[in-house]
């Protein structure tokens, strides 16, 4: 395109990223004030920082098994979600398979359901269906991993599919004229490939699971809470402890943003990378 | 050479999560949706109702006016999402110094719970002692107060969504625009084109399906909206914020009112479900025969 | 992520070849080529938003709501069969 | 919150040392009933206030290292809590063996038999009834959890919400003296609505012609939350006569008064002017504040007056981590119109919200013997007096009595003084079983009367008229 001083685009940014850093910066100044100071004439510029609820934070031993929890969660999530979503959408895209667009689009549909009414039917189903003796799924790990599947499981699906199309058909074929297995066609030709796709989809799944506050809520009670339900444990008629719960998030970004700042290469790549086939 | 059945296995997985955590739970919604059920009613237990739900539903003007704001929030939101977001796009198309620093800036929000999203934008919005209404206050005499002037408390639920998920738009569209050939652009200036006359003619088209792709996943995810604004406005003043996820939320949970709410639920995922359908078959769908 | 669908339709090209049995899709009065699946979800949407629509405005002047779902039924037969 | 920490440690000290000396005869007890039910883990549902906080952090670690059996609390935000133990005890799987109930959702989870009656169990298994517990030993508050005689709620918190107003500002002579010049008469406590009015007209004025950021009062006026709600039909309407919400019981819940109701009568609509016009002399704030930013908004110094929960009320007089006006608050009763007091003191009626809630047990509950035991154990006077200085509630009448009680009391100028003298005046949330129900139904209406869209005469009777359909869906009214 043209070439032009990239100084405009900088002081563009500067000021966007303040947009964007604004909220944020609020959610630290929130962390390191307390709370009567909250309820008062408020000043941009922070007066003096007071660490006290990042010292109750780190200190409390039940954030730190939520945190654990949080991790778990979202991390199998996301990898359970991208390998299943990667098999369909390879599915979808090579197999002739009847109805298939109908069953793209049923898989999408899952993610549109208002989440607040499900409650009830995935909590019975939880205690009341999926057991075996005493063992139910409610309040465990692997049930809020399967349960994050019906909002996770057809993003991936609907990011991975121009993925996984973008790759052309011809290397598949090639490797099973070579008499390749169809498993190692995916394991060893296909998803070399659809790395960088595969990579945007697991972190945005992650993302997503990191962050779902209310099916984990109503679905975990003492062994699997997540961060984010440990926050609603701050507003109470007692008054909400704005600070600690600010501190606790920015906690909560510490992960995501290491995790982000890592794959940031691969998220544009990955996003790039099937339009650039086409 | 490769079997179906194959294809089926590789599927089998998605299919049977999806369907004992998403079809099943959503066919007892459609059961209790024909039914009358508040555990605290005198009598306490289901009651067939045939469908007399449905037949309250068309009437509900609370309802009503729910689906309303909620069709205006996503329409204002994702509409402004996607300008924002396409102009941040084409902002990071240039080169120039500390890029990939900024990108990542940019994309921070999209990693914040939407409770917190709410808190933050609650005590920033909060009449008098929130910065925001303090900074209007003082510098142009505006008085903000989301908890007493409706349109404020919609606008500010828009510019928090527009806040919370701008960069994903901005991301996937810079990735498409990253994708666009040269080749059109180039011949396009040749010709004499005008800016306007590239974006419209050449740019837009060649982009539409990423676009729309975009829409889709922020429509299905603006709809069901519920934590953030719970938090912000508890879906007030009146009724001004009270979107459908809030709505529903408000009428199963405290409320307790399953059979009534279940059935707003399948109404709404039925609006939803045919509004996606629409786009999708409309905008995308024809592009290529399909097959099945 | 979600604009994928950008490139939708050029991977679907490559899937154009040879290998893709030809079904045969008789096409209907539908502007959009449909499978049975299809036409059964647009009868089922229809069906759903006539019964709405009939609660709403006609049920009140006294017609019975099994008059909609005698024609809706009719109509998804039609659409089913012709569409 | 750290407060509540290191309060939690020294009340711990406290309570080991007094516990231990008053309960050691009795150690014996809880080891031997506790027998067959070691390593039986216990789940309860709570929310995360500083009473159920103490249960977590104290009482449950000791009571298990006296009976080996563990208690598990889950706290949680007030929404969700309900949430639970309502999916919990409706569909009966017994996830939990301890359930907070709030006084007013009593009602509801009574006339659903999702819990134990207490009195009854602890009669058939005379072998779990530790002789340090006695029902007869809770206050009054214990009433509103019995029925026909039988308790089904161990009392565990208890507050008033009572009328705070700041002693600094009230005996500042230059305040005084203009107050007096532009009134006429001296500065002092309101009683009646009319002087209450009148001091916040007051500050409201002195704090903009200062330049000061104060205001008359508060005012819990969220517009979008119920808590406004509760504010007016729980502490403002009873004070100008309308009791229960305005639902005549006996007259087959009847809400107009048409039908012989009182939620939409004269009384009703003077006392929503009378608190819509402090609303509009209020912090801007009060438009966004639900409980909880009432009481961070009066820690703050922003109001000189208002009602407060009484569970905020005393940190906001102790807790200088989280509040400005410390030893600065002074506590009185609710101002009234004529008649109301008589009401209250006949039994007729109430000048405020008693509220508060207890522990109970559900019957789906799979450990009911052991839950039995903890609940006993909550329930003693022995471990009451540290409960009562980390978190200020009191459910025994013994506690007052205690050393370190009187000693906070003095400190919380009298709080506990009121609670033990004046808190018959007070009553909980009327026995309905649909409490949550009509309040969802009619919050609506409400709202709109907040923002202004409906006008408040047109806006109850609108809001009476709901309550009564809501009652006749759900089945109650006939």
């Amino acid at each position: 395109m043209k070439k032009k001083t990239p100084w405009p685009y900088v002081f563009f940014w500067v000021l966007i990223s303040f947009l964007t850093l604004f909220p944020i910066y609020w959610l630290f100044v929130i962390s390191v004030t307390p709370s009567f100071e909250l309820f008062s004439t408020p000043s941009v510029i922070l007066q003096h920082v007071d660490w006290q609820n990042y010292t109750e934070v780190i200190g409390n031993p039940t954030l730190r098994g939520y945190m654990m929890n949080s991790l778990l969660i979202s991390s199998g999530n996301a990898i359970l979600t991208t390998t299943f979503g990667f098999f369909a959408c390879y599915a979808l895209s090579r197999f002739n398979l009847s109805g298939k667009e109908s069953i793209f689009f049923w898989t999408i549909t899952n993610r549109m359901a208002p989440p607040a009414v499900f409650l009830l039917p995935l909590f019975l189903l939880l205690t009341k269906v999926y057991r075996i003796e005493g063992f139910t799924l409610l309040d465990t790990r692997i049930g809020m991993i399967l349960v994050y599947c019906t909002f996770n499981l057809p993003f991936a699906i609907w990011t991975l599919r121009p993925t996984v199309d973008g790759i052309p058909k011809e290397l598949d074929e090639a490797a099973f004229v070579d008499g390749a297995s169809p498993w190692k066609v995916i394991t060893e030709v296909v998803f070399p490939l659809c790395r960088p796709g595969l990579a945007v989809t697991l972190i945005l799944t992650w993302v997503f699971a990191w962050n779902e506050y209310l099916l984990a809520a109503t679905l975990t009670n003492f062994n699997a809470r997540t961060l984010t339900t440990g926050l609603s444990e701050y507003v109470t008629t007692t008054g909400t402890a704005w600070g600690i719960m600010a501190a606790i998030s920015i906690f909560t970004l510490i992960p995501a943003l290491i995790v982000f700042s890592v794959v940031q290469r691969h998220i544009v790549a990955g996003l790039t990378f099937g339009a650039v086939k086409g | 050479m490769k079997s179906n059945t194959f294809g089926w296995i590789l599927l089998a997985p998605t299919i049977v999560v999806l369907f004992f955590f998403g079809v099943l739970p959503f066919l007892y919604v459609v059961y209790v949706s024909f039914h009358q059920w508040n555990p605290f009613a005198a009598n306490p237990y289901m009651i067939y109702n045939g469908a007399g739900n449905f037949r309250q539903i068309v009437f509900d003007g609370a309802f009503l006016a729910s689906l309303g704001v909620t069709v205006a929030f996503v329409f204002f939101a994702v509409l402004t999402e996607v300008i924002v977001g396409y102009l941040l796009a084409q902002a990071f198309m240039s080169d120039f110094p500390g890029k990939a620093f900024f990108r990542t800036i940019h994309t921070l929000p999209l990693i914040i719970a939407p409770i917190i999203v709410g808190s933050i934008w609650k005590l920033m919005t909060t009449p008098s002692i929130g910065i925001i209404p303090h900074l209007l206050q003082s510098s142009v005499g505006f008085d903000l107060n989301i908890g007493q002037s409706a349109a404020a408390a919609f606008i500010i639920t828009i510019i928090m969504d527009v806040w919370h998920w701008t960069p994903l738009v901005t991301l996937t569209l810079i990735a498409a625009l990253v994708s666009l050939p040269p080749d059109p652009f180039e011949q396009a200036q040749i010709d004499g084109a005008g800016k306007w006359q590239i974006f419209w003619h050449i740019t837009l088209p060649m982009i539409a399906p990423a676009v729309m792709a975009t829409v889709f996943i922020r429509l299905m995810d603006a709809l069901r909206i519920v934590d953030e604004v719970l938090m912000l406005t508890g879906g007030g003043p009146g009724s001004a914020t009270r979107y459908i996820g809030v709505h529903i939320f408000r009428e199963v949970f405290p409320r307790t009112n399953y059979g009534y709410g279940s059935a707003i639920s399948v109404v709404v995922l039925y609006l939803t479900i045919v509004a996606c359908w629409l786009l999708y078959t409309g905008m995308l769908a024809p592009r290529k025969p399909r097959k099945s | 992520m979600a604009s994928k669908m950008e490139n939708i339709d050029k991977p679907i090209d490559i899937l154009d070849d040879a290998n893709a049995p030809p079904i045969a899709e008789k096409s209907g009065f539908l502007p959009i080529e449909t499978n049975w699946f299809d036409r059964l979800f647009i009868s089922v949407v229809i069906w759903v938003a006539m019964s709405l629509l009939w609660f709403r405005f006609i049920e009140p002047l006294g017609l019975s709501i099994w008059i909609s779902n005698v024609i809706a039924l009719a109509l998804a037969a039609f659409i089913i069969a012709k569409g | 919150m750290n407060v509540r920490v290191k309060l939690g440690v020294t009340v711990l000290a406290v309570a080991l040392m007094s516990g231990t000396a008053l309960a050691a005869g009795n150690d014996d007890f809880w080891a031997k009933a506790a027998e067959p039910y070691k390593g039986v883990v216990l789940h309860g549902v709570t929310e995360s206030t500083p009473p159920s906080n103490y249960i977590k952090d104290v009482l449950a670690p000791e009571f298990e290292k006296k009976t080996g059996i563990k208690v598990d609390i889950e706290t949680t935000s007030w929404d969700q809590m309900y949430d639970k133990a309502i999916k919990d005890m409706e569909a009966g799987t017994g996830i939990y063996d301890v359930v907070y109930i709030e006084q007013d959702i009593i009602y509801s989870y009574l006339a659903r038999n999702f819990l134990t009656d207490i009195t009854k169990a602890l009669k058939d298994k005379p072998e779990l009834k530790a002789s340090t517990y006695d029902d007869a030993k809770f206050t009054s508050f214990a009433n509103y959890f019995k029925q026909d005689g039988d308790l089904y709620g161990v009392p565990m918190e208890a507050f008033l919400k009572i009328y705070c107003y700041r002693k600094d500002l009230f005996n500042d002579p230059e305040i005084k003296a203009a107050f007096k010049k532009q009134t006429g008469h001296d500065l002092k406590p309101a009683t009646t609505h009319e002087e209450y009015t009148e001091i916040a007209d007051f500050f409201t004025k002195w704090g903009k012609d200062h330049n000061l950021q104060l205001w008359g009062s508060t005012a819990q006026a969220h517009t979008g939350h119920p808590a406004s709600w509760y504010e007016f039909f729980e502490s403002v309407a009873p004070t100008f006569g309308v009791y229960s919400w305005g639902i005549d019981a006996s007259k087959n819940y009847a809400a107009t008064v048409e039908h012989g109701g009182a939620m939409n009568s004269d009384k009703a609509k003077a006392a929503l002017k009378w608190w819509l016009h402090l609303r509009d002399i209020a912090p801007p704030e009060s438009a966004q504040s639900t409980w909880s930013e009432v009481a961070t908004t009066f820690a703050a110094g922003r109001a000189a007056q208002g009602l407060v929960y009484g569970e905020n009320a005393a940190w906001i007089e102790t807790d200088t981590s989280k509040s400005k006006v410390t030893g600065q608050v002074g506590f009185a009763l609710p101002t009234l119109s004529p008649g109301v007091m008589d009401d209250a003191k006949s039994g007729k009626g109430y000048v405020g919200y008693y509220d508060g809630g207890a522990f109970g047990l559900p019957v789906t509950s799979k450990n009911k013997e052991a839950a039995l035991l903890f609940l006993e154990y909550i329930g003693q006077d022995e471990v009451q007096p540290g409960w009562a200085v980390a978190a200020p509630r009191i459910t025994n009448t013994a506690t007052f009595d205690a050393p370190e009680v009187k000693d906070m009391d003095v400190k919380l100028g009298g709080f506990y003084t009121m609670l033990k003298d004046e808190g018959k005046l007070f009553a909980g949330a009327p026995p309905y079983p649909f409490h949550a129900q009509v309040r969802e139904a009619t919050a609506p209406i409400f709202y709109d009367i907040l923002t202004g869209k409906i006008g408040p005469d047109e806006g109850l009777d609108k809001m009476a008229a709901k309550a009564e359909e809501e009652l006749t869906s759900l089945g109650y009214r006939k």
